[in-house]
């Protein structure tokens, strides 16, 4: 039983950190702010939910898993809130030349 | 090399790798985003070195609430860098100062890789009377029992930053409102975020000052954090700053170091010296103290992140 | 090598850095920034002497590791009190130049 | 009684705090409440202590160190107290002629003004007091926290520039004093100084960290070449203002030196250190004194003289090493740069204030444009006079007894280098005032600019009994408290080989001041004209910065070769 927890812990926080190095690649190669805005949100939103699902089976009991499950939530409030404002800032600065 | 060591030496390369970048960086708000993330990747450097409630006090405050105050200050200094270019300096001083730092630098490498291990320790002192204090995080013990006198007095130099703070306004605006001029109240997503965020933020934050007795957490972690739930309804300018002659305003920027003060002298009363805390209460005590030490570490840092007053008292 | 050991060196390694930028940097701001690379520099050797004092089955030393709290909270009101001296300067001079004759050098060339 | 320790930083603490809570038109009541205790706390330690067989202790919360923290009060800490009490309430005597806000309502200069001078009095008393090296980083920067607000109180931008560099350099200096009380810690498991003290060991550790500390002090006490912050910093500040940080602000970061390298470590600095730092104080004696001459604006020189009297009290490091036993000792050289200490504290205060009412009463402080001072603020100038001859050291003052300490110390360790600093030093203290006594009795050029209201009566009281305190120091029976030498007791204050002493610099002053002061639109010699130029270079930041660590690459080096 313990090995297939863990078995799932890894496939899900290696998918997961595939999502952030993917969306560090696209942070440094998208040409300009906007794109490399999408990839960064798409980096946070799975890749993060992909490690903190394969967490779960190891979170010291239900209130720990409540409290990656939570971390989870707020990093998603926060980073579409900063997506949202770096996007009306750009949008206020006008197009890119 | 085992997995966790090529870690740390990744992790130590990154951390040098951004300090790097944010002491070359062209233009100052490059460097302060550096500077931001580099603040990130220590506290992890810190959860590596078993220093778990100094890991969450560099990503609150060192990282956090430092990176609100430099990036605002970037973007209000823009003006200010192209001046400076032609102050920058030629190679030759800048290679003599690159030497002196390397021997300062080097000397203390050296000094790092002579030092013993197992070294000197207090860790055994500090263990001993934590049942006794009720308390079971050593490092709140320190800062609140045997080094409470550092404590208080830091708190006082975070009362005399505000004093300096607000020192940089002008006699006409003296006793107005807080900060600089903000424009009208906007409406969005920061708006919602200033909105949904507190109440959640207000609930973590108690939690860590009431588990900082235990574990890692306390009044400033705490206290960090309250601010900076103070400050995102700043910026989204849900809510004006309140004026600086407020008295509700100056009893909380001074509730943690008069309250520290206050049990400090009653202990000559009560339990037999300054700062001594009564046989068997020790524990309510401290949380007492801690409570206001939240309270103005919370009123404190969002004063000094959003300066003196900058528009006349109506 | 352990954690610990190359902890201080990145530590003595960030005080160097630290050190050149506030030695070499023009802007008062850059300064601060490097001041504040050199002050984590610092409060790493206080973190290394800390783990190297692990005892009685503590992890590490709390003594040190609270003396680094206390460090960061007057790190930050410096740079806040910094900060806010910055800001008025620029707002009063247009410039943030800390040369020492900038004031009078302006006053020469606004007489002449 | 012990616990008045406690009280004596409690009582100022207290007062801030409340002073920022009640706010309000009358901010400055809770300071001059606070003023009388305060001075009554310090005496009554002075007084406990003559008593005791030891120093003071008291544990704070009755943990003992290494884990605790422990205040303790030694003859150092007594005597530093009781000046500094004095002084304050001088400057708060002072400071009622400036700080009173005008209207009803509460007014920023006064609000700020008052509480910080509370705050500097109580993390002065924390740096006396303070037995552990973290307590002391602490106090120290309580003290750069109030201080540097107190630079730009009027916000005109040369004075927050001023500010903004003082600021920087002193975290500089803080920072690198850190690092070493971490490393020490590291060596020894306790920052307490007693435990230390008998815990030390010359090794590298120690060396570097004892070497990055005394160098951070220095940036702090702006001892030549670390000076960059000063000269604009004193002299813009308002007068009360200059006369506190001038006076006492820089004795905070001497006194943990002093602290660190008598205390502490003993046994470590060696003998090349302690001439590495004595050749610095007579660099700043003999530079800060040629550049006084060249200041064309009366606060400027006196900066410049803070200058050179930071080097005269550092002058002692060399004469207090004792070489049979490789360890500095608590004998007269530390006896003789503590007076030196407290004899400025007390002259230049009220020299900064008399130098601040000579320009409330003229619009200005040009010191080609004095004449006719001595008619339109006599007893200013009066005060200014007698300050610079505090300076000098008629043999009343403490100066004549510090003087008169340290060239017995360097005659009786054969140093005869350092002798000739402190006669050369005198020569041009004196020559500098004599430059401006000359203006100062020169015809009035032009009539007074009008409207300048009259000098209250308690601010020229003030500044002149201050100065007064200083020319009587050499007269106090300091038995109790000093280890002073018994033949000092009795020495004869109006010797003629005493008064001679003090006249001989002056009459070689006058030559020297006719010839390198600053005088109309000559041309200076040469030799005036590289001194600006170094100046100007050394108040350079990058230079600054780089001499701050090759000042403490340069005491490492001593401290591991010379031995």
């Amino acid at each position: 039983m313990k090995s297939v927890a863990d078995i799932f812990t890894i496939v899900a926080v290696c998918a997961g950190s595939f999502f952030f190095l993917a969306g560090t690649v696209g942070l440094l190669r998208f040409p300009d702010s906007l794109t490399r805005l999408h990839a960064l949100t798409k980096a946070d939103n799975l890749g993060l939910g992909l490690v903190v699902l394969g967490l779960l089976p190891q979170a010291n009991g239900f209130l720990g898993g409540l409290k990656l499950v939570a971390v989870w939530l707020l990093v998603q409030l926060a980073g579409a809130t900063v997506a949202q404002v770096i996007a009306e800032a750009l949008r206020r600065r006008g197009p890119p030349p | 090399m085992t997995i966790i060591e090529a870690l740390d030496i990744g992790l130590a390369f990154l951390v040098l790798g951004v300090a790097g970048w944010t002491i070359a960086a062209h233009e100052a708000f490059t460097a302060v985003i550096g500077y931001v993330v580099y603040g990130l990747l220590l506290a992890l450097v810190w959860v590596r070195l078993f220093a778990l409630d100094v890991a969450l006090t560099e990503a609150a405050i060192g990282s956090g609430v430092t990176g609100v105050l430099l990036i605002s200050a970037a973007v209000r200094l823009r003006a200010s860098e192209a001046e400076m270019m032609h102050e920058r300096l030629g190679i030759a001083p800048r290679l003599v100062a690159a030497a002196l730092c390397l021997v300062a630098a080097a000397a203390l490498a050296a000094v790092v890789l002579d030092m013993p291990d197992p070294g000197a320790t207090l860790a055994p002192q500090a263990r001993q009377p934590l049942a006794e204090l009720g308390l079971g995080n050593a490092i709140t013990a320190v800062l609140i029992a045997y080094r409470a006198f550092d404590t208080m007095l830091e708190k006082v130099v975070l009362v005399l930053a505000v004093i300096g703070v607000w020192s940089l306004s002008t006699d006409a605006n003296w006793g107005g409102l807080a900060g600089p001029t903000r424009l009208e109240r906007t409406e969005g997503p920061l708006a919602f975020l200033a909105q949904l965020l507190p109440p959640l933020g207000i609930i973590v934050a108690l939690h860590i000052v009431w588990v900082g007795a235990n574990e890692p957490g306390g009044a400033f972690q705490g206290g960090a954090l309250l601010s900076a739930m103070a400050l995102i309804v700043l910026m989204a300018r849900l809510r004006e700053a309140p004026a600086i002659g407020r008295r509700w305003l100056r009893v909380a920027l001074i509730s943690g170091p008069v309250v520290f003060l206050a049990i400090g002298l009653l202990g000559f009363a009560l339990a037999g010296g300054f700062l001594a805390y009564p046989l068997g209460f020790a524990k309510p005590v401290i949380v007492f103290i801690e409570v206001f030490m939240t309270l103005s570490v919370a009123a404190t840092l969002p004063m000094l992140v959003i300066g003196p007053p900058d528009r006349r008292p109506s | 090598m352990n954690a610990a050991t190359l902890a201080g060196l990145s530590g003595a390694a960030l005080i160097g850095l630290g050190l050149y930028g506030v030695l070499t940097h023009p802007h008062p701001l850059r300064k601060l920034l490097s001041f504040n690379v050199l002050g984590s520099g610092v409060f790493l050797m206080f973190g290394i002497i800390a783990r190297k004092g692990a005892a009685a089955g503590l992890a590490a030393d709390p003594v040190p590791q609270a003396l680094v709290i206390t460090g960061i909270v007057i790190a930050f009101s410096a740079t806040a009190l910094a900060v806010a001296l910055l800001l008025r300067l620029f707002a009063v001079d247009r410039s943030a130049t800390l040369r020492p004759d900038a004031t009078i050098e302006r006053n020469d060339r606004s007489d002449a | 009684m012990t616990s008045l320790l406690v009280w004596s930083l409690a009582v100022p603490i207290g007062g801030a705090l409340l002073a920022f809570v009640v706010g309000g038109r009358r901010v400055h009541w809770f300071a001059l409440a606070t003023l009388p205790i305060g001075l009554a706390i310090a005496i009554a330690i002075a007084a406990a202590l003559s008593r005791s067989s030891g120093p003071l202790l008291y544990l704070i919360g009755g943990w003992s160190p290494p884990l605790g923290v422990a205040l303790r009060a030694d003859w150092l800490s007594a005597i530093m107290m009781v000046i500094t009490a004095v002084v304050i309430c001088g400057i708060a005597a002072f400071a009622c002629g400036d700080f009173i806000s005008p209207r009803p309502a509460e007014a920023r200069r006064p609000f700020a003004f008052w509480i910080l001078l509370l705050a500097l009095w109580s993390a002065l008393n924390l740096v006396f007091l303070s037995g552990d090296l973290f307590t002391l980083y602490v106090a120290l920067e309580l003290l750069v926290f109030s201080a540097v607000p107190l630079v730009c109180l009027d916000g005109r931008a040369e004075t927050l520039r001023a500010a903004l560099r003082y600021l920087l350099f002193a975290l500089l200096g803080s920072v690198l004093y850190l690092v070493g009380t971490g490393l020490l810690y590291g060596a020894c498991g306790t920052l307490d100084i007693d435990l230390l003290a008998a815990c030390l060991r010359p090794e590298p550790v120690t060396l570097v960290a004892a070497s990055l500390m005394t160098a951070g002090l220095l940036a702090k006490t702006a001892l030549f070449p670390l000076y960059l912050w000063l000269p604009a910093a004193h002299a813009g500040a308002p007068p009360a203002a200059s006369a506190v940080l001038s006076a006492l602000v820089v004795k905070g970061s001497f006194f943990v030196a002093v602290r660190l390298w008598f205390f502490v470590m003993p046994a470590l600095p060696g003998e090349a250190a302690t001439q590495v730092m004595s050749a610095l104080a007579a660099a700043a004696i003999v530079f800060a004194s040629l550049l006084a001459l060249r200041q064309d604006r009366l606060k400027l020189l006196v900066a410049y003289s803070t200058l050179a009297q930071i080097g005269y009290i550092f002058l002692m490091f060399a004469l207090a090493f004792d070489e049979g036993s490789g360890r500095m000792v608590q004998g007269s050289a530390l006896v003789g740069g503590m007076m030196q200490a407290i004899s400025h504290a007390t002259a230049k205060a009220g020299m900064f204030m008399a130098a601040g009412m000579i320009y409330a009463s003229l619009g200005h402080d040009r010191i080609s444009e004095l004449g006719g001072i001595a008619r339109a603020a006599p007893l200013a100038a009066l005060t200014f006079l007698l300050a610079g001859l505090a300076l000098i050291g008629p043999p009343s003052s403490g100066v004549y007894l510090a003087k008169t300490l340290l060239l017995r110390a360097a005659d009786n360790t054969g140093q005869w280098w350092w002798a000739g600093v402190l006669q050369v030093g005198g020569v041009l203290t004196s020559a500098y005032l004599i430059l401006v006594v000359a203006h100062a009795l020169a015809p009035m050029r032009r009539a007074p600019t009008p409207g300048h209201a009259a000098i209250p009566r308690l601010q020229q009281a003030a500044a002149l009994a201050l100065v007064l305190c200083s020319l009587v120091l050499g007269l106090v029976p300091w038995q109790p408290w000093l280890p002073l030498p018994v033949a000092m007791s009795g020495h004869g204050p109006l010797g003629l080989a005493a008064l001679w002493s003090m006249l001989w610099p002056i009459l070689i002053g006058v030559p020297v001041a006719y010839l390198l002061g600053r005088r109309g639109n000559r041309r200076p010699w040469r030799v005036a004209l590289w001194l600006e130029d170094a100046d100007r270079l050394l108040r350079q930041w990058p230079t600054a910065g780089a001499s701050l660590v090759a000042v403490a690459v340069a005491l490492a080096a001593a401290m591991f070769f010379g031995r």
